[in-house]
């Protein structure tokens, strides 16, 4: 049995040496954010403005930043942070919106309606000025950022949840269940639920790419992560001034890496995809 | 000479998920101008590949591996793309199952004519409307105006499966194959849609094949006979002699699983199980389940407060140990009144008794903790989707067990599951597999299992072989009854299928449009039937010509 | 039939009214929550104490939320959304001034990925799993990837600043040419009306790059969707009948695939189109382009309630409109609707 | 098939998107007698009395209109000018006097003085103007106070062209209050046409149409995007500009601004950050401005209602513990002037800003902590303005780390701009913070009065000495020539220098870079855009 599922994986990443690549990729990021405090080169908090704004060289790789940090150790110690953020807030996303989304397909009728409104209200906005609006009127703070980002990604698992519930919920293991003397509630949570969670893992992986790219546009314009803490979008912002007068490297680094981050998840989420309905993929 | 169609050891393989893997090998088929052959197989066996590979339809991860296929005189296999492209609908034409999806659902009826008639350039857009016409009426269909200019969801799926027989027809094409055409469609449209094939057939002197499960409809219908089993050919025959005379063991026992007129529960294998030779028991005269004047009322969505009586007003009987039919074509409401029966929908009037006690008083959560859940189970249509697919066989069968007889104690659930899956003959080494690892006919199991696992006393059966291939329905139908007999149990069996419900039941309601319209002994029903409706519900059985 | 699907139109229309209450409350609640005293923020740089309170009571601020908000309610009634205390221009001019350049904008950068990702959908759906799909795979979720600010950035610095391909990032149109005269509110098009090709050229070259680097972030919803609803519809009994039937495989393509995969692609176009104008704050950012989306970022840091406000119903406005729009074109685009719904 | 047609829809599109880039001419600077200036802020009203006008709106009021008198500019020799606050000279005014025992001044108003629309300029257009200042509350009325003058009464039209400002008490600040942006003369027959019950000072009107007689007209504004400027040619209170129009365009971006003026599409970047501006001047291909703001310091504030900081050995310590050398290089990259290393604790002059006798020494921090009691540090949050981000958070950061090697740990909290005020200047929250305040009037007293009483607007540190109330009390008013003013102006700064609630690092400059040939650009105490000295060649 495990056999055979770690033979359809490998046929899939065989078929698709992008999702073989995304998933070495996706370890070499959980590596880098478990391990990087160990083996990064410098501190990367501390500054030394004599050696400021150095091209990349030998001693740093991606060279320094205004005040001489060296700005590969910042890129390498982002990646826990920034990893930490789109986590936490897709998972509370993800209990939020999943638990919304399952009643709301399950029972239906005014359920339905009210989650549905909530989900339609929360779209209504454009989500990065929404969040934007959160983290402006709740406070200026890596919390706010995490809940902001956590809020505007409801709806997604709200929508992926009501719709994949509405599908179980007709077939026939859901009223085998009730008639095995299940309620309706322990249906849902017991059954229908973790039938819903393939899809749902789909949702959660692109959605992480998507926190990373929202949590790093907040901090693009300066709201969330506090200095000296590396992150990658606070590092593109920080570098955005210095492109023009050629230290490119300040920003290219971080927004690069950032980039190839939310790249990682996205193509992990179609694997995911692939893995759980060949057909759905997009 | 060679024949009109000539297809030679014919291998056909595909590319899937768990690598290459052969679906047919060693086909051979010949076929002249005017013959009907059927090709007769269970899920699995090849058929359809076959009928596929000659249209060069595999798609693009399956391909033909070996052999040859020429069609009067010209190779398909090495055909260029063009010469295909020309032959598909004007030289050979298909027809498929489900016609309501085969055809482009938001585009009109008649426009898919046209694009049909024009590409072929057999109509210009001028002629096409008048060429339509005739095609429409060819196929017998009488408003032809409202059904050109009407999109597939507005038409039934007979009308739809007319419609794609008209495609088939526009080219003048010779040879036609209709691969399952009647699958999914109720017993009258079936007999009509097949009628209307072979009399075209006959009249444009058009070569059939015809792919099929049922062995009632190619006895019917075709002169010629395939059988495949796992993607081979096992036997051939060129006239009915096959039903008298079957060679192969394969053959024999599809025949003998096809429920014909007269067959019995203890027949449908070759070597009658010993059980089934008793004599069975006499059902008692006591009275399990009352139903009075029981009504289901739907509010429709899109219209302002109109509503439809799914049941309307229905009363019936069930007597202990009594197996009670219940048969009526889709949307007639019989799955209606079996899922109020097991309490998954709740009545708008009416009363259900059980054992003297109106179930319908019961609020839904006293319901569940109450000895009636215990004793009304149910079985379901779909093996496959009436499965939990995170759950393994023990944790299936042991749910009901642990929700409603609150057994928690592991050793005990060992044994009475290990007990449960012998009982219904379930392998014991299948006890730790997840669903998608099991057979249709252990699903099926269960599936029955489960059913059974907390001893009820009435157990509805919805359907319970329609999904399945024919020589499964047997042992699944052999194994109902001996539960019955050996359990007492009592069972309502819904069914679409007339020759299926008559095998078990005792005594047999027929339903139409939320009412019941003919109730009585099953010998009665067959034999005798009453009403117009099971008039001609019997009459559309296939009829075994042997 | 039609007259039902006017009726599902009306439906829609009732649907919406619930969700734009709550966007009125949560702009309210939002708005009221943000931080920093506006009388303090506009007394200037040198007030005191007594002109604060002075400015405070007549922004309204003394009194309570409530008031405040049924306040607001009337006002909205009237088509009045108040005055914008940071740049002093009334919300509803602001915003109608600001609106088409914003527009303008997004349905460039709309058509330009539409126009590039639906071909490349369709062929990733016509060889599923080829290095054509491999690699549009990657390109589009490489472009969903890149954060648009970084990606803007890079654009101009390439573009404009090392090639100079691109002219200057300074909003709609060059310092040496006016306005068209005002018809549509787009420059494109309002030039075009007026006859003035050069400075219809002028304004398309303005909008050229930032319309680009929204593109580039749009393509991936849209050509993925294209290549699934592509793939499911080539999937489908129906092309495989008409596949049987002989038709050749331009019709298949487009009259049997392409439409009804179109149907699934136009449900989601609402949410790109959202999506864009989200995406659009950062863009008009780097682009200095005149926009509401820049608007209302300013608007929020300067805590200027009727600015954001103004926005976040206009947004929403939108939003429930582009809804509508899509829905009748759904029901139009596909018989269906409006019959089992 | 299919294949072939996308591929010609690709190649089309292509096609026409290179052609389209290849077209583009580079448009420089343009036409001879029209400027493009880019700046990074906009302007929301042409109305400087109005509730709620931006700084950058400011600059409205100078060019638009006209004051009564104005300071001198002098040429700085680099291409740019700066404001002298030691001359007054006539704008409007052709000639005032000193009345009434040094209590009022009588301004005689130019005769051919005339408005856009042709009518002259009276007294009567001056009263109105001046009422509605004092009137309409709010900034203006506050920046009038600071000149003595609260109430219409104050005014008084002698004849058409002659014109009394009655003083309270004679004040010094009074006539250099008088050629702040504040006190323009507005067209009042225009404005007062344009007048209703509820607004009779025209707000609404003004607020849109400027109406007044400066040296330029409004061409054409776009809110937040451009303000185009014509020259008004009948100008007559002083020499004609040279430049016929003026565009000046908003580009939030600073890199953006420096692209445009890199590559010659605009004639003058302004607001530039220091690094940009030092390395346009290194490169040597355009004329960079960059000169020091008067009366303006960058400084770290310590409140006073934080426990640690109420000791002065607190305060001290911090001050010893900056990174002094590193800030100014990593955040002012070396431009403006230094505010550390003074010599001694006692001031050897009365010149304002000068540097305080701190500089980086970490144990004498480090002691200066243990003697105050806190040997093992302390934490306290260092909160900074974002709308200040060029120089804040560089600062920050170093200061952080510098003052984590004496003990104390210190977070950074972020403010947008907008709570700023709030935050820092009205509830005075903020533990440790960076501050910037400039004096719009150059006087060492009037710093003071902003920044060091209790209660004050700037006093973002609660700081409190009796002494320096009376002081300020005393000098404001107090001619600068006047006996009294040096001791107690040096006074002042010593008691800066020793109790130190803020310590300043740096005095900040104005950067500005311009195309060669471009001159003119003034560096007033406003910080405003002044357009009229420029020229082009």
């Amino acid at each position: 049995m495990a056999n055979s599922t770690l033979k359809q994986l490998w046929y899939i990443l065989s078929q698709n040496p992008i999702s073989l690549f995304a998933m070495l990729l996706f370890g070499l990021f959980v590596l880098v954010a478990l391990t990087g405090w160990m083996w990064i080169p410098y501190d990367p908090l501390a500054s030394n403005t004599s050696i400021a704004l150095q091209a990349p060289s030998a001693e740093h790789w991606f060279g320094t930043d205004h005040l001489g940090r060296d700005v590969f150790s910042r890129v390498v110690i982002a990646t826990r942070l920034d990893l930490f953020i789109a986590l936490s807030a897709v998972a509370i996303s993800f209990v939020i919106g999943s638990a919304l989304g399952c009643l709301a397909g399950y029972y239906g009728g005014w359920v339905d309606r009210i989650v549905g409104r909530l989900a339609d209200t929360i779209l209504a906005f454009p989500l990065f000025v929404l969040a934007m609006g959160i983290v402006a009127a709740m406070g200026n703070s890596l919390i706010n950022v995490i809940y902001a980002t956590a809020l505007i990604n409801i709806p997604f698992y709200i929508r992926v949840a009501r719709a994949e519930v509405t599908i179980q919920r007709n077939l026939q293991y859901v009223q085998a269940a009730l008639l095995c003397g299940n309620t309706h509630l322990r249906t849902l949570a017991f059954h229908v639920f973790p039938n819903c969670l393939p899809a749902l893992m789909v949702q959660l992986s692109l959605n992480m790419g998507w926190a990373i790219l929202n949590a790093a546009g907040l901090s693009f314009i300066g709201l969330g992560v506090r200095p000296p803490d590396a992150e990658w979008g606070i590092m593109v912002a920080e570098g955005a001034n210095y492109i023009i007068s050629g230290e490119w490297w300040l920003a290219l680094f971080p927004g690069f890496t950032l980039m190839l981050a939310v790249f990682c998840f996205n193509l992990l989420g179609d694997a995911l995809r692939d893995l759980v309905d060949p057909q759905k993929r997009t | 000479m060679k024949s009109f169609l000539e297809i030679t050891n014919l291998a056909v393989k595909f590319n899937t998920r768990r690598g290459e893997v052969t679906a047919v090998t060693d086909v051979n088929l010949s076929l002249n101008k005017s013959d009907v052959v059927a090709v007769v197989g269970e899920s699995g066996s090849g058929k359809s590949v076959t009928a596929y590979s000659i249209l060069n339809l595999l798609g693009k991860n399956g391909w033909v591996d070996q052999g040859n296929i020429e069609f009067d005189g010209m190779d398909l296999i090495k055909a260029k793309k063009n010469l295909i492209k020309n032959i598909r609908g004007r030289e050979i034409a298909m027809i498929f199952q489900n016609p309501m999806s085969t055809l482009n659902p938001i585009r009109k009826v008649g426009d898919q004519l046209s694009d049909m008639l024009r590409q072929h350039s057999q109509a210009s857009k001028e002629t096409a409307p008048k060429k339509i016409a005739q095609l429409l009426n060819q196929v017998e269909i009488k408003d032809i105006d409202r059904v050109k200019n009407a999109y597939p969801f507005e038409l039934s799926g007979g009308m739809c499966q007319r419609v794609m027989i008209a495609l088939a027809l526009a080219c003048d094409s010779r040879l036609l194959i209709a691969d399952e055409p009647t699958t999914g469609l109720d017993v009258t449209t079936q007999k009509s849609i097949m009628d209307l094939v072979s009399g075209l057939a006959k009249k444009n002197n058009l070569a059939v094949i015809l792919i099929t499960h049922d062995l009632g409809m190619a006895s019917e219908y075709c002169n010629k006979f395939i059988v495949m089993e796992k993607g081979r050919v096992v036997e051939t025959s060129d006239d009915h002699e096959i039903f008298k005379n079957p060679q192969h063991p394969y053959t024999q026992k599809l025949l003998a699983a096809t429920p014909a007129q007269n067959s019995k529960v203890e027949v449908l294998t070759p070597i009658p199980p010993e059980f089934l030779l008793e004599t069975p028991p006499e059902p008692s005269e006591e009275i399990l389940l009352a139903i009075e004047g029981l009504v289901k009322t739907y509010v429709l969505t899109d219209t302002k407060h109109k509503t439809f009586n799914a049941v309307d007003g229905v009363n019936f009987k069930i007597y202990k140990g009594e197996c009670m039919g219940l048969v009526g074509e889709s949307g007639c409401g019989k799955s209606t009144t079996s899922r109020i029966i097991a309490r998954l929908e709740q009545a708008t009037q009416g009363r259900v008794l059980f054992e003297g006690q109106d179930l319908n008083l019961i609020s839904d959560k006293q319901f569940i903790k109450s000895e009636f859940r215990k004793q009304i189970q149910m079985v379901f249509q779909d093996p496959t989707g009436s499965l939990n697919p995170r759950h393994t066989v023990f944790q299936l069968i042991a749910e009901p067990l642990k929700r409603l007889e609150n057994i928690t104690d592991r050793s005990e659930l060992d044994s009475k599951v290990h007990q449960l899956a012998d009982q219904v003959g379930l392998n014991s080494e299948l006890i730790f597999r997840l669903p998608h690892q099991l057979s249709g006919g252990q699903k099926a199991r269960v599936g029955i299992a489960r059913a059974i696992a907390v001893k009820p006393k009435l157990l509805i059966l919805d359907e319970p072989t329609s999904a399945l291939d024919v020589s499964v329905q047997a042992i699944v139908l052999q194994l109902l009854e001996r539960l019955r007999r050996e359990l007492g149990l009592s069972y309502l069996f819904v069914s679409h299928d007339l020759n299926v419900v008559r095998m078990l039941s005792q005594r047999i309601l027929v339903m139409q449009n939320g009412k019941i319209v003919e109730s009585g002994n099953t010998d009665e029903v067959m034999n005798n039937p009453q009403s117009e409706f099971t008039q001609t519900l019997i009459q559309a059985i296939p009829k075994m010509v042997s | 039939m039609w007259t039902q699907k006017l009726k599902l139109i009306g439906q829609r229309f009732a649907l919406a009214t619930p969700t734009l209450l709550g966007v009125i409350i949560i702009a309210f609640a939002l708005t009221r929550a943000l931080p920093g005293d506006p009388a303090v923020y506009f007394a200037g740089i040198t007030a005191d104490e007594e002109s604060i309170q002075q400015i405070r009571e007549e922004l309204g601020l003394d009194k309570s939320l409530v008031i405040q908000f049924f306040v607001y309610c009337e006002n909205l009634l009237k088509g009045d959304l108040g005055v914008s205390l940071s740049t002093g221009q009334k919300v509803s001019e602001e915003l109608s001034s600001r609106f088409p350049a914003s527009l303008e904008l997004t349905l460039t950068g709309l058509f330009l990925a539409l126009i590039t990702s639906i071909p490349l959908g369709i062929l990733a759906a016509m060889y599923p799993n080829s290095w054509v799909d491999h690699l549009c795979r990657v390109l589009v979720t490489a472009g969903a990837s890149t954060p648009i600010f970084f990606s803007g950035l890079f654009f101009v610095f390439i573009f404009y600043y090392l090639l100079g391909w691109a002219p200057s990032p300074i909003g709609r149109l060059d310092f040496i040419y006016l306005p068209p005269p005002h018809v549509t509110g787009f420059y494109t098009i309002d030039s075009m009306i007026a006859g003035d090709t050069e400075t219809f050229w002028a304004s398309l070259k303005q909008i050229v790059l930032p319309a680009i680097t929204l593109a580039v972030f749009a393509l991936a919803p849209i050509a993925r969707m294209t290549r699934s609803a592509m793939l499911t519809a080539l999937g489908s009994e129906y092309v495989k009948a008409a596949t049987a039937n002989g038709l050749n495989s331009r019709t298949i393509i487009f009259v049997y695939a392409l439409r009804n995969a179109s149907l699934p692609l136009l449900t989601i176009m609402g949410l790109v189109f959202s999506y864009l104008l989200g995406a659009n704050v950062l863009v008009e950012k780097v682009f200095s382009w005149p926009g509401i989306g820049s608007f209302a970022v300013d608007a929020l840091v300067a805590s200027d309630y009727a600015a954001v406000q103004g926005f976040i119903l206009c947004m929403a406005l939108l939003f429930v409109f582009l809804n509508l729009f899509i829905d009748i074109l759904y029901t139009l685009v596909d018989p269906r609707v409006g019959i089992d719904g | 098939m299919i294949q072939t047609s996308f591929r010609k829809t690709i190649t089309a599109l292509s096609c026409l998107l290179i052609s389209l880039s290849l077209s583009v001419n580079v448009f420089s600077a343009g036409r001879k007698d029209t400027l493009v200036i880019v700046t990074g802020a906009g302007v929301n009203s042409m109305d400087i009395h109005r509730t709620g006008t931006n700084r950058p709106s400011y600059q409205v009021a100078v060019n638009m209109y006209d004051r009564l008198v104005t300071f001198g500019v002098k040429s700085e020799g680099n291409g740019g000018f700066k404001y002298d606050s030691t001359v007054i000279e006539p704008e409007l005014a052709t000639s005032w006097e000193l009345v009434d025992d040094g209590n009022a001044y009588v301004f005689k108003l130019r005769e051919d003085a005339t408005f856009w629309d042709g009518s002259p300029v009276t007294a009567m257009d001056v009263k109105w103007s001046f009422d509605r200042a004092v009137s309409l509350g709010g900034f203006p009325a506050v920046q009038m106070k600071a000149g003595g003058m609260t109430s219409p009464d104050q005014f008084e039209v002698i004849d058409e062209k002659t014109f009394k400002v009655k003083m309270t008490s004679p004040s010094k600040l009074t006539l250099p209050d008088l050629a702040v942006p504040v006190p323009i003369i507005i067209n009042s027959d225009v404005a007062k046409k344009n007048a209703t019950a509820e607004d009779p000072w025209a707000t609404e009107y003004l607020h849109k149409n400027p109406a007044g007689g400066g040296a330029y007209m409004l061409e054409r504004w776009d809110p937040g995007q451009q303000l185009v400027y014509k020259r008004f040619d009948d100008w007559k209170n002083g020499d004609l500009p040279a430049m016929k129009r003026v565009i000046v365009r908003e580009v939030p971006s600073a890199a953006t601004r420096r692209a445009l003026v890199e590559r010659g599409d605009v004639d003058v970047a302004l607001g530039l950050p220091n690094k940009d501006s030092k390395e346009l001047a290194d490169a040597g291909k355009l004329t960079v401005v960059s000169s020091t703001i008067d009366n303006a310091l960058h400084a770290v504030g310590m409140n006073l209602e934080f426990e640690p900081f109420q000791n002065v050995k607190v305060r001290q310590a911090i001050a010893y513990a900056l990174p002094y050398q590193d800030i100014f290089d990593a955040a002012a990259y070396g431009l403006g002037e230094k505010m550390w290393g003074g010599a001694s604790m006692k001031p050897m002059t009365a010149e304002w800003p000068q540097p305080f006798p701190y500089s980086t020494d970490l144990e004498k921090a480090k002691a200066l902590l243990v003697e105050a009691g806190y040997p093992d540090g302390f934490s306290v949050p260092i909160s900074i303005n974002l709308g200040f981000a060029q120089w804040t958070e560089p600062t920050a950061l170093l200061m952080q780390e510098s003052l984590a090697k004496i003990g104390i740990k210190a977070d950074i909290n972020k403010i947008p701009g907008a709570s700023w005020r709030t935050k820092a200047l009205v509830e005075k929250g903020l533990e440790l913070h960076l501050k910037n305040f400039g004096g719009w009037l150059n006087y060492p007293d009037y710093y003071f009065y902003w920044v060091y009483i209790k209660g004050h607007l700037f006093n973002s540190m609660n700081y409190d000495n009796s002494e320096v109330a009376s002081l300020v009390d005393i000098t404001l008013p107090m001619p600068v020539d006047a006996p009294d003013y040096e001791p107690n102006v040096k006074r002042l700064m010593e008691i800066g220098f020793e109790e130190v609630p803020m310590v300043p690092i740096w005095q900040p400059t104005l950067e500005v870079a311009m195309q060669p040939g471009v001159e003119g650009f003034v560096n007033w105490f406003h910080r405003q855009l002044d357009i009229r000295a420029f020229t082009k060649q």
